[in-house]
């Protein structure tokens, strides 16, 4: 106790200044007066890119760890952490009017989006179980929260129920996994832990394996990878749209940024087992995923499917085992993050007061009353399917470089083949808002604000833009893993 | 003066970013989008004029070759270039889109500036597939492509449009992810490098030349189409739009032709020596089996579409009888081989372009396409019936017409190979003129059919002119191809010698 | 005959086990769903002092003292989204709570 | 010398051009004016060109105009190959084309679609040039499809006909057929020699002699009869012989003066020209001779039959056009190709003329063409009368005309060939001769003599033709008499061919026929011994006798010998086969093929098979998904359960 | 040895009493098995020299959670019979998974590697050792950043709890001075015209 060092704060001043500043918008927002609500979200705003400049001012040249080495900020968390902010700031602002309009325009909504960001940002940097553990935790109860946050909404708060049990659970098998492996090892240290599961490899293969299952599934929980996926079709369907615009962006980065600290830094000794099974799983997402996307009519849910199915595409990336996997995965993970930014940014730009955008054929004809939405959202749609020259192929062509390099050839094949089952439903989306006719109610052309106009179209031809020089955001991936 | 330009780059992103304007310039005033349209085609078609005159037939290396580094990543570069294989196909582009839009011109009404800025766009992409010499650039403009392709089909096409453009967009997309595997794999074979003349000089194993000689060949098939992967094409054609039907039959089937030329042979040549049969016989049925499928058609534009079809499978059978005439001892007739094929791709594109703007202009004035409608056009429209006449002959290869002279070479080559071969093929002539010209003779001749065909109008300037420039092209493309065959000489002989070197 | 450490892993593997046959045996009532679930963090939880124990190494505890606390907020919110939830349905049964599915 | 010969296509095809392409601006006259003064400069040069290889012994021309095209070290080129043959044939074409010419305005003077006529016959006059003058097998073949073309566009000319349209498609079809052929032997010809030029051809013919090859597996072929077969083929095709002949009585649909110009005397004979243009092709294959003699042979007596059960004046022309063709054939087969181009020219001014006869006939009785209705016209048109007994006897090759000449010296070839099938080709020649006299007189009997059926209206109206008609017809019928006399011995006997028609030795027809010639006076005078001449009388008096004397005897013959005169009535059932075997049978074919296929099979099965396939796993699978949250979590169990029994287990 | 019979005899309590959490058929009385665990378990926890957490587990979770869970089970008014159906019916499935469950887990934690030859029994603890200073010592210092997360997370609950379940009663009666005094003629007072009645 005497060797106590007072630890290097500084590596950690992204997650002060934003713990400080969350705390502040909880604060002031009490006093606010509903109308003045919009002081909130740029509070909001200001918050996560003090961050930003806070992660940008500590960022350093190559990583730095601190708190008894539980906590490390490198390139690959600088990065996410930017990403992560980055994408709840477009999250917040493109959820404002649907707030308004669905009468939960509260300023928990933000203080429990910062605290689920605070977790995420913690899952970027952690270095051992606990922190791990922590962050998931802060992330994950900040949004059982707000799933269930329109309180007179039955499917919300049954997603929220849903979700709940289910999270709960898989935390619980998730620590059993950990409990296993401090066993084995006597260390919650990642790092440690790395070194020695390396000497335990070979004398204790079945019970690092058995640990590794439980951390693996706790993890695919996260992800949303079959058979670990059931949450997330109702929770995508069920929750408000701004918060499945939540969910199903920057969560998923934060679950990337877990499955590599664990898998990557602490378990790439059993590389060969994860990688057996995130294969098994990424099989398994992307058939399912692909497969029940067709029969869906609600335009959430069947964006949730295709998430399950592109969590396959990202596990492809990770099991390739290399630098250049990982740096894949985490290129498909950003680009699906800002492509599903646009998808339900434009589905939420189609709320109105009264009325839920949430079915497919409510967007019927869109081409005709908002050509220019009816655009971002096509583009968004080619890049989930992986069509150039939008990004969403370059994240498809990085994953399947990185697994056929790991001579896994027929793994690319079946991956392009789902690929090519979820064109199909896509192109529906396509199809409907361009080739049928338009429905009275969207008649109406879309009234909102200008910023978020704004920002959603910087936003959809971000999606072309980084197709044509992916090399953008590429380096930085690279580097993360470099 | 043209020396400094990138000019390849400019025939690429000059119909794109003008198809932007054309979005742009919007709907409000119609007659503006269509003016930014024309202007732009024209001005494409103008900058590729250099591409020809400037164009050294002595070589076989890529000319007007810009290369920057683009994504360095996966050492991914913006590389294009030409050679006499391409070069011929990007005119036609050029010249093909030109038409395209005067045939667009006023029929076009709903949402006209989309549907301008869709064939800018597509054309653009169609002339960077191929310049490409990335092969990741030319994926992308591989793809890319079929986005405009599949709006054009699904918004202003017919009744049953959503089922042919889905159908078109997934038939293609499988077809093409295959060989995006098939090209990544290579790129590691080759230590990180995309571009297709490093893939030419990769040493391959006969299993690996296969297997990626089968992904392109689902790629490209699709693409050509051929039989049995050809069902896409005759309901895209039926419910495209006129000019979705023109530049669909008149450059993106050339696209597979040309992918095979790109790709398959350089890149696979043991595996296509291996294959050749599989091809030669996708080849011949779709001669053979299409010939007669087009015969019992009742819908023009589905008899042009498998007219299309069996017209398409001379290309692939001139690539692939090389194999077969090189057994032969002296392989004479394998550059004959190649060149016909080439030369039935440009010629088709004039003709298929042409039969479907026939078609246009009588559903303009009829809407409707089933053969049974129709009866005596002729007298009502003279002038028409004169050019439909003269592109159904092109279309049963009558010698004169550029459709001949790719039949004629292919035949020819492919004798020397085999007799039956050469039978089969040549059974082209007959059927393909006996389901052209049946058809001719129900719908533009006899005496005039219904009240319909008696209130049509002959075809005005506008018509006269489109039908004239392609008439003229099939005309001196087939009374004087050797300007065509020339450039293509250094490019084939070079091919040549490059298959019969084994890679394994 | 004393107690090892692997009696205390047996005990955890035993309650862990028992958790999963509640989640599955408990098809409608969540509350008992929550408590299985409990049951689970439990055996972790026995799991990393017993460990800790043995290892001679405080981290274990440390670890469980911060499943208790999270536990606890975990409960928290997990009633007030149940109360919610009851609010809106008028019940609790799982059968009930399948608005969406496919 | 080389402009001129530029010159003599390009002048009809300027013509053709100009009428075709502004027949409106210039008028019907304008139209006229210039397509006539096109053919008529390319007659005037093709004479000029005649006299300058007949008589001025020029040297024979064959120089590329222009390289169409090289690939793979193969030059196809564009050229003119000048020799006898040559102007011989262009001096027909152009000479019988600027007659039709002539004639077409009196015959179209009320069509609607008058400049476009002449814009296509004088278009046809190119094309046929082109092949005639070609160097080359491409450009033979280009002019050889060309004029298929031309054919088309003419016999379906009136083109609100349903009959017009059904045979200019047919016509094209079976055309193309034989075209088929045609490019198959030029495929074998290009790969062997590595020469599409003519003379490289003829020069190395030597390398498909020695060459087999494999058509049926096992069974070797020598490469030249393959070669000439095909290429024969072809010929039989545009020449109509048997079976490739359906197509030539139906293009009668087509206005007259076309009838006679591409139907009788130039294109169908283009066949005849590729052959003896062929010849030191075909003389190196025994095989194909016997094949062309044979076909020839049975076109020439089977085809003449059906002419006398025909009741159409012009179908009975038509049919005697093919069995002229035939007996040219047989020629070809016999060796004797001087001997086919000799009556090929002699039959081209005949036949012309007898088919403008027919026309002149067909104006007069208002369109009217079946001679059951006719009947003593010959008080009406007396300048028609006379030309037509002049192109009848030459037809039936009485002695002294032209058809005689040449007739008789195809005759006494094929007595003395000897490939195999030259005696059956000798028989059916023979009795040829007393079928093309019977069925030619019955219709000249039916026309002009006996008692007039025509109805009274028609009568009324009866008149002589135009000048503008009869022009033509007296200008045709001048050489019908005297162009035997006057060229037999230079085209036969002259060595006139020598430098274009290569025989070996060993094929001694028409050095025998040369034995025999002794002057064509001495040639004439030989029709009285005993011999075909008397096979021709006894033609001419059967008809008398029959249809003019004993009208009865027709009808009874008809009902007595039912069978076979169904058999000719039907034409030996050749089209009805084609329509069900060819035709129905591709429609059947394209409909199985397209349906069963194409729709359900790959269509139905495969490709909306699979959609249907992942949809209908897709309804069934996202059932997985019940909403329970026991289920979820039932799930996840069961997935770590799995995991966990491979990571322990497994 | 006496440690041993305290293992056995509160490891099969805890067994037992878990058991009944899962099987009885009114959710206050498995609540209450829960506590029951939880305080046998507590006892094992002591046995393992973790005196802290052992009391932790009690004041925190039967003093508070379960208390949450017993509160919130009568507070909401829930059919039990219901509840319990296909009780028998699912029972196998359970008992087999949970048998499978223990199968699989039982095969790494009764191997070698966790055995006592690996991890003997550790020197028992100085009788000064105080659990709670080790761990409050070791808390605030090497996991002080856990520790404010930790913080955080009660604070999210406490955010979520609120907002979640706080209700303004719409039916209650209150009066607002600040509206009262507000309010002006305008508000409560309509001037309705009418037509004049001249006749």
């Amino acid at each position: 106790m005497s060797d106590f060092i007072q630890p290097n704060l500084l590596p950690a001043l992204p997650e002060m200044v934003m713990l400080a500043m969350t705390c502040l918008v909880l604060v002031v927002d009490l006093f606010l007066p509903q109308e003045k609500r919009g002081f909130t979200l740029l509070l909001s705003v200001l918050t996560l890119l003090l961050t930003v400049a806070a992660v940008v001012f500590v960022a350093p040249a190559d990583s730095v760890s601190s708190f008894g080495d539980s906590f490390v900020l490198d390139q690959f968390a600088v990065t996410l952490k930017i990403a992560i902010c980055l994408v709840s700031i477009l999250v917040f602002i493109y959820s404002r009017d649907y707030l308004i309009d669905h009468d939960i325009y509260k300023g928990e909504y933000y203080v429990l989006g910062l605290f689920a960001t605070l977790g995420m940002l913690i899952m970027t940097s952690a270095h051992s179980f606990l922190m791990i553990y922590l962050g998931l935790e802060l992330l994950s109860l900040s949004l059982y929260a707000m799933i269930a946050f329109n309180r007179k909404s039955l499917i919300a708060s049954e997603s929220a129920m849903k979700y709940f049990v289910l999270g709960a659970m898989a935390s619980g098998l998730l620590l059993y996994g950990i409990s296993i492996f401090y066993g084995m090892t006597g260390t919650l240290n990642i790092n440690q832990l790395a070194t020695v599961v390396m000497a335990q490899s070979e004398q204790n293969p079945v019970a690092l394996g058995f640990a590794l299952t439980f951390i693996v599934v706790g993890l695919s929980f996260k992800l949303g990878a079959v058979p670990f996926h059931m949450w997330l079709p109702d929770i995508y369907q069920g929750s408000p749209t701004s918060v499945t615009l939540f969910i199903g962006t920057a969560p998923k980065i934060a679950g990337f940024a877990m499955a590599i600290r664990l898998l990557v830094d602490g378990l790439s000794e059993l590389q060969v087992d994860w990688s057996q099974m995130l294969m098994v799983l990424a099989i398994a997402s992307m058939a399912l995923g692909n497969i029940i996307a067709i029969a869906q009519t609600n335009f959430k849910r069947m964006l949730a499917y295709s998430t399950i199915s592109h969590v396959g595409f990202i596990l492809l990336g990770i099991l390739a085992g290399n630098a250049n996997g990982y740096s894949s995965a985490m290129f498909y993970t950003l680009t699906y993050a800002i492509t599903a930014l646009v998808a339900f940014g434009i589905l939420i730009l189609l709320n109105r007061k009264g009325f839920e955008a949430e079915n497919i054929s409510d967007l019927s004809g869109l081409n005709h009353t908002n050509p220019w939405y009816a655009a971002m959202l096509a583009i968004a749609m080619f890049s989930m399917a992986g069509v150039p020259p939008t990004v969403g192929f370059y994240a498809k062509l990085t994953v399947l470089q990185s697994v056929i390099s790991v001579d896994m050839v027929w793994l690319a094949v079946t991956a392009v083949l789902f690929s090519v089952i979820g064109l199909f439903y896509y192109l529906r989306i396509v199809k409907v808002m361009y080739f049928d006719e338009s429905l009275e109610e969207q008649v109406t052309s879309i009234k909102q604000s200008l910023d978020v106009k704004v920002l959603l179209s910087v936003n959809g031809l971000s999606l072309i833009a980084l197709g044509i020089f992916p090399s953008l955001l590429m380096a930085y991936c690279i580097q993360a893993f470099g | 003066m043209y020396a400094d330009w990138p000019l390849l780059s400019l025939v690429i992103w000059t119909p794109i970013i003008g198809g932007i304007l054309v979005l742009f310039a919007g709907d409000k005033e119609p007659s503006g989008a269509r003016k930014i349209a024309l202007v732009v085609s024209i001005v494409t078609f103008l900058l590729s004029i250099p591409l020809y005159s400037q164009f050294n037939t002595d070589t076989h290396l890529v000319q007007f070759v810009e290369r920057h580094s683009w994504i360095p990543a996966f050492n991914i570069e913006y590389f294009i270039g030409i050679d006499g294989i391409s070069m011929p196909l990007i005119l036609l582009t050029s010249f093909t889109t030109v038409i395209v839009v005067i045939s667009a011109w006023e029929v076009i009404q709903y949402r006209a500036s989309q549907y301008f800025a869709a064939f800018l766009i597509m054309e653009g992409f169609m002339i960077g597939t191929f310049s490409a010499l990335d092969s990741i650039l030319f994926y992308i403009f591989f793809e890319a492509m079929l986005i405009p392709m599949f709006l054009v089909i699904g918004i202003w096409g017919g009744a049953n449009r959503i089922y042919a453009t889905l159908k078109f967009f997934l038939y293609t997309f499988i077809g093409s992810v295959l060989m995006l595997v098939a090209l990544i794999y290579m790129y590691n074979k080759s230590d990180g490098s995309f571009a297709i003349f490093d893939f030419h000089h990769l040493p391959l194993s006969m299993t690996e030349q296969i297997l990626i000689f089968l992904a392109f060949l689902v790629a490209f098939a699709v693409k050509v189409p051929m039989w049995p992967v050809h069902t896409w094409l005759p309901d895209a054609h039926v419910e495209a739009p006129t000019g979705g039907s023109v530049i669909l039959a008149a450059i993106m089937l050339k696209i597979g032709g040309y992918g095979f030329l790109r790709f398959s042979l350089p890149i696979t040549p043991d595996a296509s020596a291996e294959l050749d049969w599989l091809i030669i016989t996708m080849s011949l049925t779709a001669v053979v089996y299409i010939g007669f499928v087009a015969l019992v058609q009742q819908d023009m534009k589905k008899l042009i579409a498998y007219s299309s079809i069996a017209h398409m499978g001379f290309v692939t059978l001139g690539f692939f009888i090389v194999f077969r005439i090189m057994d032969v001892d002296d392989a004479q007739g394998s550059a004959l081989a190649l060149e016909g094929g080439m030369v039935q791709m440009v010629s088709h594109g004039f003709i298929s372009g042409a039969m479907f703007l026939c078609v246009g202009v009588m559903y303009d004035r009829m809407h409707s396409r089933q053969i049974a409608d129709y009866g005596g056009v002729a007298n009502t429209m003279p002038v028409f019936a004169a050019f439909m006449v003269f592109f159904a002959m092109a279309n049963a290869g009558l010698p004169g017409t550029s459709g001949f002279v790719g039949e004629f070479m292919v035949i020819l080559a492919s004798f020397k190979a085999s007799f039956w071969i050469a039978f089969l093929a040549a059974l082209t002539l007959i059927l393909g003129a006996a389901y052209t010209l049946w058809m001719v003779k129900r719908v533009v001749y006899g005496g005039i059919g219904n009240d319909n065909v008696k209130a049509l109008t002959d075809i005005n300037k506008r018509e006269v002119l489109f039908l004239s420039l392609l008439a003229i092209a099939v005309l001196v493309l087939g009374l004087w191809p050797d300007p065509l065959v020339n450039v293509m000489h250094a490019t084939i002989d070079n091919l040549l010698n490059h298959i019969t070197l084994s890679k394994i | 005959m004393t107690v090892e450490l692997s009696h205390y892993l047996i005990l955890a593997a035993v309650l862990f086990s028992i958790s999963m046959a509640g989640i599955v045996i408990n098809r409608k009532n969540i509350i008992v769903l929550l408590m299985s679930i409990e049951l689970m963090l439990l055996a972790v939880n026995l799991n990393f002092i017993a460990f800790s124990h043995y290892l001679n190494d405080l981290a274990g505890q440390v670890f469980v003292f911060f499943i208790l606390t999270v536990a606890a907020a975990e409960a928290a919110i997990g009633l007030a989204i149940l109360v919610v939830l009851f609010r809106n349905k008028r019940s609790i049964n799982v059968e009930d709570i399948s608005e969406m599915k496919g | 010398m080389e402009s001129i010969y530029l010159a003599i296509p390009l002048a009809s095809l300027l013509g053709a051009v100009l009428a075709g392409f502004f027949g409106k601006q210039i008028g019907r006259a304008g139209s006229h004016w210039v397509t006539i003064l096109g053919v008529g400069t390319s007659f005037v040069l093709s004479l000029l060109v005649l006299k300058d290889v007949a008589i001025d012994d020029a040297p024979i021309y064959n120089q590329a105009l222009y390289t169409w095209m090289v690939s793979d070290g193969i030059r196809f080129e564009v050229g003119f190959l000048i020799d006898s043959l040559t102007a011989l044939m262009m001096v027909v074409v152009t000479g019988v084309s600027l007659m039709v010419h002539i004639y077409t305005i009196g015959y179209m003077h009320d069509d609607p679609g008058y400049q476009r006529f002449f814009s296509y016959i004088s278009l046809f006059t190119f094309s046929m040039l082109m092949l005639v003058m070609s160097n080359n097998f491409l450009q033979l073949f280009f002019g050889w499809e060309a004029v298929g073309l031309v054919s088309y566009l003419l016999i379906g000319f009136w083109f609100t006909r349903d009959t017009a349209i059904y045979a200019n498609l047919k016509a094209f079809l079976v055309n193309r057929v034989g075209d088929f052929g045609f490019l198959l032997g030029i495929a074998v010809v290009l790969m062997y020699t590595g020469s599409l030029d003519y003379y490289e051809v003829f020069d190395r013919a030597d390398r498909m002699l020695f060459a087999t090859t494999q058509v049926i597996p096992g069974v070797d072929w020598t490469v030249i009869t393959l070669a000439c077969i095909l290429l024969f083929v072809g010929a039989m095709g545009k020449s109509a012989q048997v079976p490739l002949h359906v197509w030539l009585p139906d293009s009668m649909e087509g206005p007259t003066p076309i009838s006679a110009l591409i139907h009788a005397a130039t294109m169908v004979t283009a066949g005849i020209f590729m052959v003896a243009r062929m010849s030191p092709l075909f003389e190196l294959s025994e095989t194909a001779l016997s094949v062309v003699i044979v076909i020839g042979a049975t076109t020439a007596f089977f085809m003449g039959l059906i002419g006398i059960v025909q009741n159409d004046i012009k179908r009975v022309v038509a049919y005697s056009t093919l069995s002229q063709l035939g007996y040219m054939t047989v020629a070809l087969g016999a060796s004797a190709y001087s001997a086919a181009i000799f009556h090929l020219m002699t039959h081209a001014f005949f036949k012309a003329l007898l088919f403008l006869a027919a026309g002149s006939v067909i104006i007069a009785m208002h369109h009217e063409q079946d001679i059951r209705k006719m009947g003593g016209l010959k008080k009406y048109m007396p300048i028609t009368y006379w030309v037509s007994l002049i192109g009848s006897l030459a037809l039936i090759g009485f002695p002294g005309f032209a058809g005689y000449f040449s007739k008789d010296a195809i005759i006494i070839a094929t007595k003395n060939a000897t490939v195999p099938g030259a005696g059956y080709a000798y028989a059916m020649v023979l009795m040829g001769v007393f079928v093309t006299a019977f069925y030619s007189f019955r219709m000249f009997f039916l026309v002009f003599h006996g008692e007039e059926r025509m109805d009274k209206h028609t009568k009324e109206h009866l008149h002589e033709t135009a000048p503008v008609v009869t022009f033509p017809l007296i200008m045709l019928a001048i050489p019908s008499v005297i162009i035997g006399w006057l060229t037999i011995e230079t085209v036969l006997f002259g060595g006139y061919f020598d430098s274009a028609i290569f025989i070996l030795n060993e094929h001694g027809a028409m050095a025998a026929v040369a034995d025999a010639f002794h002057g064509p006076l001495n040639f004439v005078l030989h029709a009285l011994y005993p011999g075909p001449a008397y096979l021709a009388f006894a033609g001419v008096g059967a008809a008398w006798y029959i249809y003019l004397k004993k009208p009865s005897i027709a009808e009874q013959a008809k009902a007595k010998f039912g069978f076979i005169y169904n058999l000719l009535d039907n034409k030996y059932y050749f089209d009805r086969f084609n329509e069900i075997v060819f035709a129905s049978a591709s429609r059947g074919i394209g409909n199985v093929l397209w349906r069963l296929g194409d729709a359900l099979m790959i269509d139905g099965l495969v490709v909306n098979g699979s959609a249907r396939l992942v949809g209908w796993v897709s309804g069934i699978v996202r059932h997985v998904q019940t909403g329970y949250l026991n289920h979820y979590a039932f799930a996840m169990i069961t997935g770590l359960i799995l995991l966990l029994g491979w990571a322990v287990l497994g | 040895m006496i440690e041993t019979i305290v293992f056995y005899i509160f490891a099969f309590s805890t067994v037992v009493t878990a058991t009944a959490v899962v099987t009885v058929r009114n959710p206050v009385h498995a609540a209450l098995f829960l506590v029951l665990t939880f305080f046998t378990s507590a006892i094992i926890w002591m046995t393992l020299e973790a005196e802290f957490l052992a009391i932790s587990l009690v004041l925190v979770y039967v003093g508070a959670v379960m208390v949450l869970f017993l509160f919130v089970v009568m507070m909401l008014d829930i059919n039990i019979a219901r509840l319990r159906d296909g009780f028998v019916k699912y029972l196998p499935l359970g008992v087999a998974v949970a048998l499978i469950m223990l199968g699989l887990m039982l095969n790494v934690v009764t191997s070698d590697i966790f055995s006592a030859e690996v991890f003997s029994e550790p020197a028992a603890r100085a009788t000064d050792y105080s659990n709670t200073k080790a761990l409050g010592s070791v808390l605030y210092t090497d996991y002080v950043f856990a520790f404010e997360i930790a913080a955080v997370i009660l604070l999210v609950a406490i955010i979520a709890a609120i907002s979640l379940t706080m209700r303004k009663r719409t039916h209650t009666k209150y009066q607002n001075p600040s509206e009262q005094i507000k309010v002006r003629k305008a508000d409560r007072l309509r001037i309705v015209k009418m037509p004049a009645n001249g006749e």
